[in-house]
């Protein structure tokens, strides 16, 4: 098997570089590439949708339509995951023990049982496999998480115009719950967003988006044309532009948000939702 | 000519296939039902049939097209003396072998009746569709029908030995259509432009010489139903179906097609001229008089009657190959008549090899002294299918001989009129003893013949019809040389 | 009345925006899935029936995404190709859930909804591959595609299904990367991913190193994904092991959509001329596809599994399809389109019937088959019309298709394909008569017809959805047979560019 | 020899990039564990995408968002200089790529996961080894 992929690997190599020599050098302003299509988007982009973030302008509206793809590849990612890897009736693997911890002395204590459901203030759940308890960083992170989700909410909010939008959003605000989920523990972050809003959250982000799309179709546009959006915004059509982007990027951001997480915990916990990293 | 556009050569098709669903639904429950329908069946396709033979003979050419697939080709059927003649004498057997299996299939109660019934009256509507099949495509697409539903009734018995018969009979059957027939159509339509059946051929001036003669022999070969050697060997081995199948398929339907194919491909195809001008027509009379000369010798051997019977079959077949090779009218007319000639002849005698078998167990030749004292009907039925097989008078078997002699004698091929007489001597040898030693010969010590009887009357009736019928077409054959006349375009 | 123009977008919006609410649906009330899924495709059935009307009617049509002229945004374009597939996915996408809904509500009773929502998902992508005028967008949709039929496969037999699924992501992967580099390489070249603004710039590249690299990697993408010898190793497996419902359409759609797609790209995009007379490697192309074909009716005959089995058949058809495409002339290209066409029809028939035996025969080797006649009869009468139809015995559809490519081989004197559709021919019969001999005739000893033997020949049929299902499709490929004719002169003629 | 390493300077960014990428096609192919296998799909995609990123470059460009001069709200097409911000269009291209291989190294592992819950390893040839030997 090395051999053959050796010999795969440097056949394919020989090809692409040998095509190589009839590319533009590196940074040529005057490349096929950029001679083409582009120019269009840097000279209008402003003009035509009042966005002068061009990789926003061009991904939410010139080719939004891959994006809204895109977010729906995100959205079967996260489906696919769970639909692959969640088990809903875990008896088989009963025999687990279940661990508390009573917080005021430290103590823990093991459950063979699994009916065990302590909801006291003094106890949590713990995880049977290792999670250091450590006031530092709970209490940082604590303090952190507000502010990594108000930047998140910057960084959609404010795509049109600097580096950012909402794939980036998204990720940024997923990653603060999952950084719940590390730091406590699993059942904490779930607590806090469930499962069941998990589904919905993604299904709401790309329909968002999707809903656009068609709202255009049923103000008489083609699908996200979002100019046709100012026969019912009180604003001129370049401007309904932007904010169809925006509105697509909200989308986007919610999708990617609830995709992440569901993938992190069916993942770290076997689709148990019980205990994991 | 007049061209009739009519519903009569599908209504002929279809009424078999029509009446599978009552088969079915009639299932094992009620026997009688069954079989009075696939009799009723069997009686409106020969009316039918017959209802379309004053027009032809008055000129008329009934034709009906189902679909157009592209240009030149067509799904379509087209009646005409040939088609009609075939489709008469397979029509009218079919009638009295549905009363002979009845008799056969109860007297050894057999098992999987109605899918027996359902397949046969399948195997029909094909037949009948390569008869009026217009063009090559259509004839191809009865042609593969009929080996697939053919297939469950050479596997009937489903022991060991029937499978890899069916085995045998499929491989040969289906890979030389689809090994030979198929890419030569494929190749004539690229050729030819067209598929259909014309008087003077469609290849005239298409082609070079060396991928015309190729093609010739693709088909000759391809339709190996018509069990030209070296691809004889799947019809002594479809010898394990049940006799009525052995009887009306593999005597008379299933070989026939194979042999009316090629008819096809002769006059309809080539034509004429265009055979004489690349002399295959030489070429294949000599392949056939290879076939008919070894087919009677290994017939000599064989000890099973279905055996020798097919192996006579297969000489006899290639007799008809020959007739048409011999491209002169004389030789055609005799080739084609004896598709009607030998049917009448072999199915008397495959009718008698089942009776006995139905009476007897007996399936060989040499436990058969004697028997001919107690079933002297059969004997003498046998005896008269015999004479019509060799070709001797008072049956219809001379009457063909009498015309490929001549065939013969008018193409110049004095080598061939040497084997064709050979051959009759040597149809004579292994018939005639078959006979003489059921009612001459002295019973065996080990074989107890008193206990045995005649078969059932289910069985005799139709042995004597086709007997009887046999010996009539030595008086009475003008119509078919009528058709057959009109068909070639005499 | 209503605008045509809305229909394009309606065939990939309906499935897509369906399938957020079935997944929301999921948690609200699991019985509304179903329907809702049922309602989705048949909107874009619908619709997809009345753009071909359309095209037909009108010529291409062309829908501008975000009101943006094509090669600033990205454009559907729908000729007469893609317009009948679009109405094939749908068909065989709707038709599928109603042979299947009880054996998904068999295999998944907890994820049913979400099962529907992946189901969805698969089938917009399908939808949006085809309709798709641009480079890139294709590659994303191909990628939903992949994507949702790699967790399907994953779902099905627990203990080999997930290996299987794992080894075609990796191997998608490779192919889908291929085709986006080879994509790059375009890019890099033209400056444009619009499919029409490409093929008019290449013009002028003929001779260009780079567009040929981009050409390679571009179809050897797409040969990954459509599993042509000897790239099909992913396939077997992971079609063998995926649950029934998710396999049946998955394997007859997956791998034809991926031809059309080259179709596609060799006739829309690099077009005739740069195919056939600046490049020389249509010979080869045939030598490989020929090969492909012999080598997959070989495989399938050495396989017991009849799944199996008829995934190796797969590998053979694309050998037939991929060979007509190459031909070079417009016979074999016709043939190429019509057995797309058929080939969805075959293959579908083919995992139908296998679903509606594995419902009653948990393992589907071909010695457990015995007597499947007797027990499921109407089943069975559905399968032989479709070996019959790969065999390629006229009427059926098989036998049309097969008659287009070798006149096509025989107009571009490939005989070594000839050879290769005849012997696969000759080894189908054999494929299929090995199983009918063991299902039709048992070799329990002669039995007779009598009383004793009724109560042993009871009929144990599937469902009733999945028996007419399978019942319905085997009458589709003999009226597809029988209509070849006018589907070849109205359908496909049309498409095929000038100058083959 | 001049002209070549002109063509090096010109061009060695393309050949890195694709270097990268046949190293990661080469630990699709070559290794063993499932994981490594992961990993090396994840390299070969984020070659492509440096790639695709490559081809937007231009010597001088800065980013691909307008700066609108202070005072105004929007700026005349004719004022804006092409050559000055890189092609934008690669890099929306390859937002959509990531996200795609992001997707499916998600999917991926879930099914490795699986695959390590029946077999209790993710070596392929021991996977093999059993499937093999049932």
């Amino acid at each position: 098997m090395k051999k053959v992929a050796l010999i795969v690997v440097i056949l394919c190599g020989a090809i692409l570089i040998h095509a190589t020599s009839e590319f533009p050098k590196w940074g040529e302003i005057n490349s096929p590439a950029s001679l083409h299509v582009s120019p269009y988007y840097i000279k209008y982009s402003v003009e035509q949708t009042d966005v002068p973030n061009i990789v926003t302008s061009v991904l939410a509206d010139y080719r939004g339509f891959d994006t809204m793809f895109e977010t729906t590849v995100i959205f079967c990612a996260g489906l696919a995951c769970f639909l692959l890897l969640r088990i809903f009736n875990d008896k088989e693997e009963e025999t687990e023990s279940i661990f508390y911890r009573h917080i005021p002395s430290g103590i823990i204590i093991e459950f063979k049982n699994h009916e065990v459901d302590i909801r006291d203030e003094d106890f949590e759940l713990i995880d049977s496999k290792f999670v250091p308890y450590d006031l530092i960083i709970k209490t940082v992170c604590r303090i952190l998480i507000p502010f990594i989700q108000i930047f998140a909410l910057y960084v959609v909010a404010h795509g049109d115009f600097s580096p950012g939008g909402g794939f980036q959003g998204g990720v940024i605000l997923g990653a603060s719950i999952i950084l719940l989920a590390i730091s406590f523990n699993l059942k904490t972050a779930i607590e806090k967003i469930s499962e069941k809003t998990l589904g919905v959250l993604s299904a709401i982000g790309v329909f968002i988006y999707a809903g656009i799309g068609c709202l255009c179709l049923i103000l008489k546009g083609h699908f996200l044309d979002y100019g046709k959006l100012a026969k019912i915004l009180p604003i001129d059509p370049v401007k309904a532009r932007a904010i169809g982007m925006l509105g697509v990027e909200i989308g986007v951001a919610i999708t990617v948000m609830a995709v992440m997480i569901i993938i992190y915990i069916n993942i770290a916990s076997q689709g148990k939702h019980q205990e994991g990293l | 000519m007049e061209v009739v556009h009519s519903i009569r050569p599908i209504a002929a098709i279809l009424v078999s296939v029509s009446i599978i669903p009552i088969l079915i639904s009639c299932g094992k429950d009620r026997p009688n039902f069954r079989e009075a329908w696939t009799f009723v069946a069997g009686v409106l396709k020969f009316l039918i049939i017959v209802s379309m033979v004053p027009g032809v003979m008055h000129g008329v050419l009934y034709t009906f097209n189902i679909v157009h697939l592209g240009p030149g080709l067509d799904i379509g059927f087209k009646v005409d003396g040939l088609g009609l003649t075939f489709a008469l004498v397979a029509s009218f057997l079919w009638i009295v072998t549905s009363l002979y299996s009845i008799g056969y299939m109860r007297g050894l109660d057999e098992h999987s009746q109605t899918r027996f019934y359902s397949f046969f009256a399948s195997s029909l509507c094909s037949t009948i569709g390569v008869a009026f099949a217009a063009n090559l495509i259509t004839l191809y697409l009865f042609y593969e029908l009929l080996s697939l539903s053919t297939y469950p009734l050479v596997v009937h018995h489903q022991d060991p030995e029937a499978k890899i018969s069916g085995r045998k009979y499929l491989i040969y059957i289906l890979t030389t259509s689809i090994g030979l027939v198929l890419p030569a159509m494929i190749i004539c339509y690229h050729l030819g432009h067209t598929l259909d059946f014309r008087p003077g051929g469609i290849l005239m001036g298409t082609g070079g010489k060396t991928i015309l003669t190729i093609l010739f022999f693709m088909f000759l070969f391809g339709f190996a139903k018509s069990a030209i050697m070296p691809l004889h060997s799947w019809l002594p081995a479809a010898m394990v179906a049940p006799t009525p199948v052995s009887a009306l398929l593999h005597a008379v339907a299933v070989v026939k097609v194979g042999v009316f194919s090629i008819i096809r491909i002769f006059t309809g195809i080539y034509g004429i001229s265009l055979l004489k001008s690349l002399h295959l027509g030489t070429a294949a009379a000599y392949i056939s008089a290879f076939t008919i000369l070894v087919g009677s010798l290994i017939a000599m051997s064989q000890d099973e009657l279905k055996r020798r019977l097919a192996f006579s079959t297969i000489s006899q077949l290639s007799y008809i190959i020959l007739g048409i090779s011999l491209l002169t009218p004389k030789g055609m007319i005799g080739g084609i008549i004896h598709i009607v000639m030998h049917a009448f002849g072999k199915i008397t005698l495959f009718f008698g090899a089942g009776a006995i078998f139905v009476a007897t167990g007996q399936k060989y030749i040499s436990k058969m002294k004697g028997l001919g004292k107690k079933m002297p009907i059969t004997f003498l039925a046998f005896f008269i299918g015999s004479l019509s097989v060799i070709g001797l008078p008072p049956t219809g078997g001379f009457y063909s001989k009498w015309y490929l002699v001549l065939g013969c004698i008018d193409a110049h091929k004095i080598s061939l009129l040497i084997i064709l007489l050979i051959s009759s001597f040597l149809n004579a040898l292994y018939f005639l003893p078959i006979v003489f030693k059921g009612f001459f010969s002295k019973e065996d010590d080990d074989v107890d013949v008193s206990k045995y009887k005649e078969a059932p009357l289910c069985c005799i009736i139709p042995m004597i019809i086709t007997a009887t019928i046999s010996v009539l077409l030595f008086f009475y054959q003008g119509i078919f040389y009528k058709l057959i006349s009109i068909g070639l375009k005499l | 009345m209503i605008d045509n123009h809305v229909f394009p977008i309606l065939i990939v919006i309906t499935p897509l925006v369906c399938a957020f609410f079935v997944m929301g649906l999921y948690w609200v009330d699991k019985r509304l899935c179903l329907p809702l899924t049922i309602l989705a495709i048949s909107i874009s059935f619908i619709s997809s029936i009345i753009t071909l009307y359309s095209v037909l009617t009108s010529g291409t049509i062309q829908y501008k995404l975000g009101g943006w002229p094509p090669p600033i945004g990205i454009e559907y374009r729908i000729d007469l190709l893609n317009g009948v597939i679009l109405v094939i996915i749908s068909f065989i996408s709707l038709f599928n859930l109603f042979t299947s809904f009880n054996q998904v509500s068999h295999d998944f009773p907890e994820k049913k909804g979400t099962f529907y929502s992946l189901y969805l998902l698969f089938t917009t992508g399908l939808l949006g591959v085809v309709i798709t005028g641009d480079l890139f967008n294709l590659y994303v949709l191909l990628e939903i595609t992949s994507l949702s039929a790699y967790a399907q496969i994953a779902l099905g037999d627990k203990k080999r299904a997930p290996f299987a699924s794992l080894n075609y992501i990796f191997i998608g992967v490779i192919g889908a990367s291929f085709y986006l580099l080879g994509v790059g390489y375009i890019y890099m070249m033209t400056g444009s991913l619009n499919m029409g603004d490409v093929a008019h710039l290449i013009h002028n590249l003929h001779h260009s190193q780079a567009i040929f690299v981009a050409f390679i990697f571009c179809i050897v993408g797409v040969w990954i994904k459509m599993a042509l010898f000897p790239l099909h190793i992913w396939l077997p497996n992971a079609y063998t092991y995926a649950p029934t419902a998710s396999g049946r359409i998955i394997a007859p759609l997956m791998t034809k959509v991926m031809v059309y797609v080259m179709i596609r790209l060799m006739y829309s995009v690099f077009g005739i001329d740069y195919l056939f007379n600046t490049l020389h490697i249509s010979q080869s192309i045939i030598y490989l596809s020929s090969a492909a074909v012999l080598f997959g009716g070989i495989m399938a005959l050495s396989q017991d599994n009849l799944k199996k089995m008829f995934t190796y058949i797969i590998i053979s058809e694309i050998g037939y399809m991929v060979g007509g495409a190459w031909l070079g002339n417009k016979t074999g290209l016709t043939g190429a389109i019509l057995h797309i066409i058929n080939d969805v029809f075959m293959t579908f028939a083919l995992f139908l019937s296998a679903g509606n035996f594995a419902w009653r025969i948990k393992d589907l080797s071909i010695h457990n088959l015995e007597d499947i006649f007797q027990k499921m009869p109407w089943t069975s009468t559905g399968f032989v019309v479709v070996a019959l139809s790969i065999i390629g015995i006229p009427p059926t559809c098989g036998f049309f298709s097969k008659w287009y490519l070798i006149l096509g081989a025989i107009e571009a004197k490939q005989y070594l394909f000839i050879i290769a559709l005849i012997l696969s021919s000759l080894l189908n019969i054999i494929l299929f008569f090995r199983v009918f001999e063991k299902s039709l005739f048992s070799s329990k000893p002669h039995v007779m017809e009598s009383k004793e033997t009724r109560s042993y020949n009871l009929i144990e049929e599937a469902p009733a959805n999945m028996t007419i299902g399978l019942l319905v499709i085997g009458a589709i490929l003999i009226l597809i047979g029988l209509y070849s004719g006018k589907i070849v002169s109205n359908l496909i003629l049309p498409f095929i560019p000038k100058g083959l | 020899m001049e002209l070549l390493i002109k063509e090096i300077i010109g061009k060695y960014n393309y050949w890195l990039y694709i270097i990268l990428m046949m190293i990661g096609l080469y630990a699709i192919i070559a290794k063993n564990n499932l994981i490594k296998k992961l990993v090396g799909m994840n390299i070969f995609q984020t070659a492509i995408i440096l790639f695709y990123i490559s081809i937007g470059y231009k010597k001088g460009g800065t980013l691909p968002i307008i700066e609108i001069p202070h005072g105004h709200h929007t700026i005349s097409p004719e004022s804006i200089d092409i050559s000055k911000y890189i092609n934008p269009l690669p890099h929306v291209l390859m937002l959509t790529a990531i996200v795609v291989s992001v997707a499916t190294f998600g999917v991926a592992l879930a099914i490795a996961l699986k695959i390590y819950k029946e077999y209790n390893t993710l070596e392929e040839d021991e996977i093999r080894m059993r499937l093999r030997g049932k």
